[in-house]
């Protein structure tokens, strides 16, 4: 089976989507002739044409709101946000009118749109390019958020997103792009909102999304050297969340550890450490502890991969857990 | 703004020269020739119309009337700009599309919307009780401008769906996006301008400058008429008496046949005025003066028509017929407005998704045990 | 001493504001000769003029956008947004204009902006006028994020907020506006970022902010007729939070029980839930528990009675942690 | 959008008949004369101008090598729109205030920012290095179109301070705000121009249209010139050559002393061509055809002002002056750059607020204990 990249297999999945649906459109800023700045609309236009895959003007709001009225009209867009940052122009549109048209009409207007955002840190970016706002959106009833960590998930979960009748924000990490993994499109995939078991484990439940999962998964393989077994689960679905595994996993180990990019204030470990206190509250044998963002914007890239939490800030949440 | 000392940090003000604006019926109901636009509207059609307008207002009173006696928690009314509805609404066909505001009962009206399924949001018992596909009407929305969008994304929609300049005008559609003149000052509706224009986008603007933003006059918008504004953007702008049926429903027609054909958009600008308050919940008087509401009592949309039927074949039966009809569904709105059915919270765990998530299954099972519980306790 | 509503109080403490410091202005839609759609603002313009108290077009990003400016020239805008679903098309200029360019400029930008946005539900509204969206600004460095809920916190905290050099979200209980309380203009405020017991009890804590106080309030009444006796906190600062006064209660009682409007998946009540685990692990003889919104949007009016937070949702979260 | 068959989903493309722009130096080096705008420059001041032209262009150049070299993160040219910059940046006085995008290192060069502030942002030691009250120079904005607000906010402060239309020439002041064809299409800047209009601020809004928006052609934001848009939102709009730097020099000259004298904004379209790559991270040619660039390189703002001056009396110590000047200020930005201090992790926590929160104090001291623990591991 060949390897392929996280970005690829996005490319190949939404090109599969719209080989699948006519219905299926892509909007947003140079996802035409130059494939998006991340080129995973690469060649998409050349084969679809400029109706199907659309260079928009230059406004966010403007692609959700158009994006909004098309959906009315049947079809199913997926825009592309180019960067983290640049989503907030479109908040109102997601937040107010994407969310809510299904529950304000009753039912009668769904919204099948996917709103693909490459997030996080870590590529030596400046300001507004490395934001992690996914908390934002699991918390605005009326949407799905999830996050893909590597490319077979990508290659599936994209178009299952695209099915969805409901609307996706769908998070990619940029970091991890370009990080190569086999992909087998035959494969039976695992439904879109599901967790994970990544790394089965005994001591400890370390849970991450997106382009932690593998700083978690090195930091598990470096625990292990030190005679420490961490069960890795990658979360995928954010709204909704998927409990189950994590609460199995945490009844389990006793102990738990989520890590994000995002600040750690209200971030998505806020909720989860409210939901494993609720579920596993005699299980716990130490706090739920998180690992993610200072409450500080993001730095300037110089001091990023500080910033960032890291195998060694995992480990070290890991021990405090375990210290309890 | 009147105070010359401000004219520094207000800008001059659009009052002055006001254009001339499309008019086809004048305010003592004479008929009025125009260069471009004319209507082929007989007698007949001008009856239908003024039996539109009549029953809108109908409907809109009633409205108000129960609100007074609490039986909505708010009613935006759409006195005196029932011309600018029911002319554009009459110019729709059916494939087309209407996106309203908060405020369009008459174009509602037009669409077929049962004026009933128009209250639901207002008493608080749905957000929107009607079939947007079935009537080609879409939800009210109250964020300001968002619709703006929404309508060029339908319209390119239909672009996409083969049924724009297609020649078959049984198929070739179009898309109305209504808003206001302080909506014109958004983001999302500038946006639409650019989109619209760049794509083509088969979609007629229509704003309704009723001069009044709430308590902000229309000053506090623009400096220029706004039906100008589209000649930044590329695309036709007109300015028509919007309390003049036959004028809005000539101009709309002809905006809308160009928009099916293929020609793009137009911004319409119906100068109207809003006649009552902003909402039941508003209170005009403190921020504009009895004068400026007289002046605009003498251009009233309906009078004119009424005239204009009175010096024509019109008889009296005729008025009182309409009168009849409006007596008749203002009865219907009221009752059925009486009986409409509170929601249960319960329902509101699956409307959200089209497919229900696990948390909220459990959550409306929770709460529905949580409710239960008092039941029992009773 | 007279009775003031919360409305008036605000009023009075704009008033006070103005007349201290000739930069203070006043943005927003129909503040001007309507004095706001509640009447906060009422008489401002007449006494302060045009130039300090500004009816603005109708764009929210363009209020927040032009505050900008204004405050890089040394003025303090206090912007009104109409109601709570309309702050979004500003989003985008709050969350990365307002809140990050003092951090952006190494501090030689500081936002001495005041957001007052009249939040929640209650009063019988359409769509769009009864959100809780604080989380998403308290999520957001570089925001500080304050909630009154009584005319004398009103009359103070707008004042400390005009004063402080940071950006303040400040949000107002819109259903309380009318309710009145005897208001000490002569008084020492409490500082600003501070939370507040505003009832002692020992048996459990519960802590709320803006209209839930009131509502836990009576909760805890109608608790000590049965026996229970609850010690409340009103929060008054959602960013930063002041855990001082929350550990120090919850180590006392063992019982934490968070109740807010917002959506509880996110809410504020995850991020206390989270702390209030890490700061009280050992003291805690429940998980705390959360009261709030369900996972929809905000529903209509003639349902809100039952999807509000009340007397008895607060008490059964009680009874249900005093079960453990 | 040459595809015909396209014509009803795209719009009409604004290429076709371009309308004049205002040019008085010719891309061979002649002065032209026009009817509305002249310059009172004389020899000597353009050789200044010619002296920023270069120095601009040679600091732009070393930066890209540096981030050739791996010493800046990416950085983003102003190739090819330095008279767009210089042009307009010298017709500021020192009491205007210029909101640039993270293009305008031309502007930044003419309102003295040391152009070794502007790398910080690039290479990832800050955001912003230098003091925007100090130089009158903003920070850089990198999303799209948020400046042209705070530009229009800030002119409403000049207002309020007196500082407009007084009539004492060192006092009053004006704001300009620098975006692209681009960000024409965002909301945020259509409301800076409701606002501006609205309340007559002292703001010269500067688009450079340079016809690429990353990879989208000008089509795609527009369908007719840009400089039109301002007519939408009655307010003067005018197109320069924005590759001839006394054109530039006199349109902006003018236009900033209208709005100094009160008498509101002007939209100014400075047509233009990026001639490199969006920024070093972009490859232009998956999107556009080397014809384009050559038809511009004929068109080079350097080129011509270098050709006038030949023609009158610079001789060729003056140019070998600029040449060395230039030399240093390369090296200055080389050496300056390589010796950048990097910033401290720990120092991110003081800078988020005026008054540092205790949240923010205690993670702080928690991070640098933890920190502290790896020193002693070592
Ligand atoms: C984004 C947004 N901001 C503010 C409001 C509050 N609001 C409701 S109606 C209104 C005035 C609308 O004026 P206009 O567009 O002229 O329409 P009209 O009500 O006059 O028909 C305002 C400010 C809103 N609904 N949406
Ligand atoms: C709100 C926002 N959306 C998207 C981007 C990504 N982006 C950066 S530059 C750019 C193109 C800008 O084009 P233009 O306004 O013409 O300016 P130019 O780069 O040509 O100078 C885009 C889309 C952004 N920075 N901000
Ligand atoms: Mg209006
Ligand atoms: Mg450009």
């Amino acid at each position: 089976m060949a390897q392929i990249t996280l970005a690829k297999a996005l490319t190949n999945g939404l090109r599969a989507a719209m080989e699948s649906d006519p219905k299926v459109l892509i909007m947003g800023e140079d996802v035409g002739k130059l494939g998006g700045v991340f080129r995973v609309t690469d060649g998409l236009q050349k084969d679809f044409g400029e109706e199907r895959v659309i260079d928009t003007p230059l406004a966010e709001s403007g692609i959700l709101g158009t994006a909004v009225g098309l959906a009315m009209r049947g079809y199913r867009p997926v825009c592309e946000i180019q960067f983290d940052g640049f989503v907030y122009p479109a908040y109102d549109q997601i937040v107010s009118q994407v969310a809510k048209l299904h529950f304000r009409s009753l039912g009668k207007l769904p919204m099948p749109i996917v709103v693909r955002i490459p997030f996080g840190g870590g590529i030596g970016a400046v300001e507004h390019h490395s934001e992690s706002p996914e908390a934002q959106f699991a918390h605005t009833a009326g949407l799905k958020v999830v996050v893909v960590s590597n490319p077979a998930d990508a290659y599936f979960m994209i178009q299952q997103a695209i099915a969805s009748d409901d609307p996706v924000v769908f998070f990619e990490p940029k970091r991890r792009y370009w990080e190569k993994a086999e992909l087998d499109e035959s494969a039976e995939p695992v439904p879109l909102h599901s967790s994970r078991v990544v790394r089965e484990g005994t001591d400890a439940t370390v849970m991450a999304y997106g382009p932690m999962v593998k700083t978690v998964l090195e930091a598990a393989i470096a625990a292990e050297e030190e005679g420490r077994s961490l069960e890795v689960i990658d979360l995928r679905t954010l709204s909704p969340l998927d409990m189950g595994p994590v609460a199995e996993s945490v009844r389990k180990t006793g102990h738990a550890v989520v890590v994000h990019e995002a600040v750690v204030n209200l971030g998505l470990g806020a909720e989860l450490a409210a939901r494993i206190g609720e579920s596993c509250f005699y299980a716990l044998e130490a706090p739920v502890l998180r690992v993610g963002g200072f409450d500080t914007p993001y730095p300037p890239s110089r001091v990023e991969e500080e910033y960032l939490p890291d195998l060694d800030r995992v480990l070290d949440a890991v021990d405090r857990s375990l210290a309890y | 703004m009147s105070d010359p000392a401000l004219a520094t940090v207000f800008g001059p003000s659009s009052t002055g020269d006001e254009p001339e604006l499309v008019q086809l019926l004048t305010p003592d109901g004479e008929r009025r020739e125009h260069p471009e636009y004319s209507t082929d509207l007989d007698e007949a059609a001008v009856k239908d119309l003024y039996r539109d307008l009549v029953l809108t207002r109908r409907i809109d009173t009633e409205a108000t009337a129960l609100q007074r006696q609490g039986e909505l928690g708010i009613w935006a009314a759409c006195l005196g700009q029932e011309a600018a509805q029911v002319g554009s609404g009459r110019a729709l066909l059916p494939q087309d599309f209407a996106f309203p505001t908060y405020r369009e009962h008459g174009v509602a009206w037009c669409r077929g919307v049962d004026p009933l399924r128009l209250l639901g949001l207002f008493r608080g018992v749905d957000q929107g009780g009607w079939d947007p596909r079935e009537s080609g009407f879409g939800l009210y929305t109250i964020v300001i401008g968002a619709q703006a969008l929404h309508a060029t994304g339908y319209a390119m929609g239909l672009q996409r769906d083969g049924v724009v300049g297609s020649g078959d005008e049984s198929r070739d559609a179009a898309v109305i996006a209504y808003f206001g003149d302080g909506a014109t000052a958004q983001g999302d509706v500038n946006e639409a301008f650019v989109w619209a224009s760049v794509f083509n986008a088969p979609v007629v603007f229509f704003c309704q400058n009723n001069q009044w933003a709430i308590s902000e006059p229309i000053e506090r918008q623009t400096r220029i008429p706004l039906y100008l504004r589209a000649s930044g953007f590329g695309f036709p702008g007109v300015r028509v008496d919007g309390n003049d049926v036959l004028a809005c429903h000539a101009v709309t027609s002809a905006a809308l046949r160009r928009a099916r054909e293929g020609s793009g958009p137009t911004l319409v600008e119906a100068y109207t005025y809003r006649m009552g308050a902003h909402t039941t919940s508003d209170d005009p008087t403190r921020y504009r003066l009895n004068d400026e509401l007289a002046q605009w009592q003498a251009k009233d949309p309906i009078a004119r028509v009424k005239a204009y039927l009175d010096n024509a074949t019109a008889d009296d039966d005729f008025f009182a017929g309409v009168e009849r009809e409006a007596d008749e569904i203002a009865a219907h709105v009221r009752e059925g407005c009486l009986s409409m059915p509170d929601p249960s919270v319960l329902d509101i765990f699956d409307l959200v998704y089209a497919e229900q998530t696990p948390e909220l299954a459990e959550q409306k099972e929770q709460y529905a045990a949580y409710l239960n519980s008092f039941e029992g306790a009773h």
